[in-house]
């Protein structure tokens, strides 16, 4: 697995090649890209800062992608996961999962999702038209975690 | 033991990070951290949303601790 | 939507580039990308012919992504198909999604392509070590598309 | 009507498309085509798994037909 925490933009293009490999046994591959909107709530967001926790985001991302490939029959993972100040329409995540199957590609991708959301240590402070704001944990995220 | 603080916890606290000694679970250093009063017996109430790790992984509110060990409280998380 | 039956590669960055379009209001982007296999039920494959059934594929394929932008919120959908002759590695499909919230990407996608997979005229034809075969639809796959 | 076979039956038909006038169904088109024994007969059997489509759209066995109609017959489709 390949488990990234930076501020630098990171290159989907490098990152499927990566991933890929030009291994033939590779049958499927689905990532995923979150991207900072210019709203949420209603209220325009100017841009936002991410926080860490140095150390255990890390270690809480290797676990989480460690039981997507306990579950799944999955080839490689890729996490990464941009902190610092961002600004709308920047990414945030990326997430992509190589497999000979689809079906674990796509569980396996959405499941890291959905436990990042709820387990990682990562915390979004945004900059909106009202000023500054910490975003709130959703319920529909742990009600996604829920389900695997 | 070290006690770490994010984001809106931090912020509040006025504080990242602070040495403490002495508390055996994280129940014991929670009683310690409200009985300060004020934002700390706020935000810690047992009613707030906060999170607990030890030794950077999450922990339950019954968790014994030693002096040694790391523990971080902060919101619920909201990455991605 | 944009859809396109075609035999040249595609570029997945350019892909994705069109998809997000520097839109602030998309936070979500899923993409799929199936690629063929160097063996298949245990054969070792050299090779495929992709046919199509021209007019229909297209038809076909506009049918699948407007039940999902029905179904789900998504801001723009993507479906390329190659055909023709293909190589291990090579990539065949790409099914890109983006929306405002990443439950609706990862569902449009992965219904897509189970519906593809089992309502779009494609066939394929593999030259294997034991010669010329056309691949047997898998009943896997039909279930998989009597889920959604 | 046009009558297309694609993939496994353009190749066992040795046949890519064929002019046919008269069939009112698709049901009556598959008799005719069967009629003609050898290859035809084996390949559009009814326990056979083949697919029928009608001006490009997944059709029924009952649907109708007429002359001025495209119809194709095709294996299960193995894309992606």
């Amino acid at each position: 697995m390949d488990i990234r925490v930076q501020h630098p933009a990171f290159d989907v293009a490098d990152e499927i090649a990566r991933l890929h490999a030009a291994d033939s046994g590779v049958g499927a591959l689905v990532t995923f890209v979150g991207y900072v909107r210019d709203a949420h709530a209603g209220v325009g967001v100017q841009g936002m800062e991410l926080e860490h926790y140095p150390g255990m985001t890390e270690k809480s991302l290797a676990a989480i992608v460690a039981e997507a490939e306990q579950r799944w029959h999955t080839l490689r993972i890729s996490v990464i996961h941009r902190v610092g100040k961002l600004f709308p329409a920047d990414p945030i995540v990326f997430v992509g999962v190589v497999s000979a199957h689809r079906a674990d590609a796509f569980a396996a991708c959405e499941f890291i999702m959905d436990y990042l959301k709820t387990q990682a240590p990562f915390w979004k402070k945004e900059t909106t038209s009202n000023g500054e704001r910490w975003v709130e944990a959703r319920a529909s995220d742990d009600e996604a975690a829920r389900r695997w | 033991m070290k006690v770490l603080y994010f984001a809106r916890l931090r912020e509040t606290f006025g504080l990242a990070e602070e040495e403490i000694s002495g508390p055996a679970s994280v129940t014991e250093l929670l009683e310690l951290l409200r009985s300060r009063g004020g934002v700390f017996a706020k935000e810690l109430d047992a009613a707030r949303p906060f999170r607990v790790a030890v030794n950077q992984e999450m922990a339950a509110m019954d968790s014994a601790l030693q002096d040694s060990d790391e523990v971080a409280i902060f919101p619920p998380v909201t990455g991605g």
